[in-house]
């Protein structure tokens, strides 16, 4: 269960290479990797990410945890960045091994939508007009909700 | 006296202008602690304007502002996450 | 959009790094890969895969092109081995690439809810016991369903 | 008489013997040429005798019982599929 707290660059596809051991008990293997979005009409120029140094890894074991035991993952990577990023830069990745996709799938949605509001980050862009901080969206509240039932 | 390590994330860190700074306060709850640093300057004052929008993390958990504090205790508040 | 069925062994992590081209109006990149699972007390000793070679390419760009459609991804991909393969070999792989999570995450579970049951491989597992073709589930084809709403 | 390439996968092509044969027949739909197989021998009789677990390509498209056959047609007999 490894979990990356970082600045550097990483590529998802040679993380999901050595996450990969091969284990004949497990049947199905999710990634997923987050991606600096620019849009044409309003292109970001570079995302800052904040982070809480003493809490982040901390709360992120905690969301892992959560995962791990309820859909009896076999392993289960975290990657996420902090400090400057531009377009095109992967900012997080999760992977998920379990014994059927359903599991790997549930699992991989349930860290992303954790992580996105229960992990001590947060994003500024730098816009050609300006700073400003990322706002969190109701949405994101609502799918912290969905896992609750 | 109660001695606090309080530190700030994001807009919250810009609008007081610290990351962080040791407080001495009789505070019992971080709501307590809240009332102590808006008193204090327009900046603290500004920052803690919205408190439905602040979230609060005591000894590096999640909590609430009726959350206890104790000497020792580090306080921090900050916008709602956006990782991922 | 590629689509390769294929003898040849591949390697995820590997086609990952190759699929994502960076696309900066793309923010999210999600990746399923299917694994020959072996279990202790009933070891698979090897997996065979027939397929229909005039129709199995053809039935997988229909599903691509509907998940392209639905979910306006920006690349897609699939690889579906078929021949001979053995405990930990990857079967196939599918990977999205959306502007947002959501539809990155629900098209990559629509490529396999419907390579499961609409796309013609056939399986058949090799144990010490002997040869038995592996049966469709009732709740493959009910995972189809839930994509008609 | 048309002529209509026939195809077996998986335990239907076992059970036949066959990976796929040309065959003359008279039939209308994929039901009739179905009746016209069974009535031949008894492995074909065997690989047919559960219609509900099997499914049908017509011009590798996934079709049902009730498809018309053309002269030419390539026409595929398989249990149901297990990709992914």
């Amino acid at each position: 269960m490894r979990v990356e707290v970082q600045a550097e660059p990483f590529v998802p596809g040679e993380q999901l290479s050595k996450f990969h051991a091969d284990r004949i008990d497990a049947g199905a293997l999710v990634s997923f990797s987050g991606i600096v979005r620019s849009d044409k009409l309003d292109p970001v120029n570079m995302l800052e990410i904040e982070h809480y140094p003493g809490m982040t890894e901390r709360a992120i074991r905690a969301i892992v945890d959560e995962a791990v035991e309820r859909w009896q993952l076999i392993d289960c990577l975290v990657i996420h960045r902090h400090g400057q990023l531009f377009p095109g830069d992967h900012i997080m990745m999760v992977a998920t091994l379990a014994r059927h996709r359903g599991a790997a799938f549930a699992a991989a949605e349930f860290l992303m939508d954790f992580l996105k509001s229960r992990a001590p980050f947060w994003k500024k862009e730098f816009t050609a007009q300006g700073q400003r901080w990322v706002d969190s969206r109701q949405e994101d509240e609502a799918a912290i909700d969905r896992w609750s039932g | 006296m109660k001695q606090v390590e309080v530190k700030y994330f994001a807009w919250v860190r810009e609008r007081i202008g610290l990351s962080g700074e040791l407080v001495s306060t009789d505070a019992d709850t971080v709501r307590e602690l809240v009332v102590e640093l808006r008193a204090r300057e327009q900046r603290y004052e500004l920052a803690f304007s919205d408190l439905a929008s602040l979230r609060v993390a005591v000894n590096h958990t999640l909590r609430d502002l009726d959350t206890a504090i104790e000497d020792g205790a580090e306080v921090a508040f900050f916008p709602p996450m956006t990782g991922g």
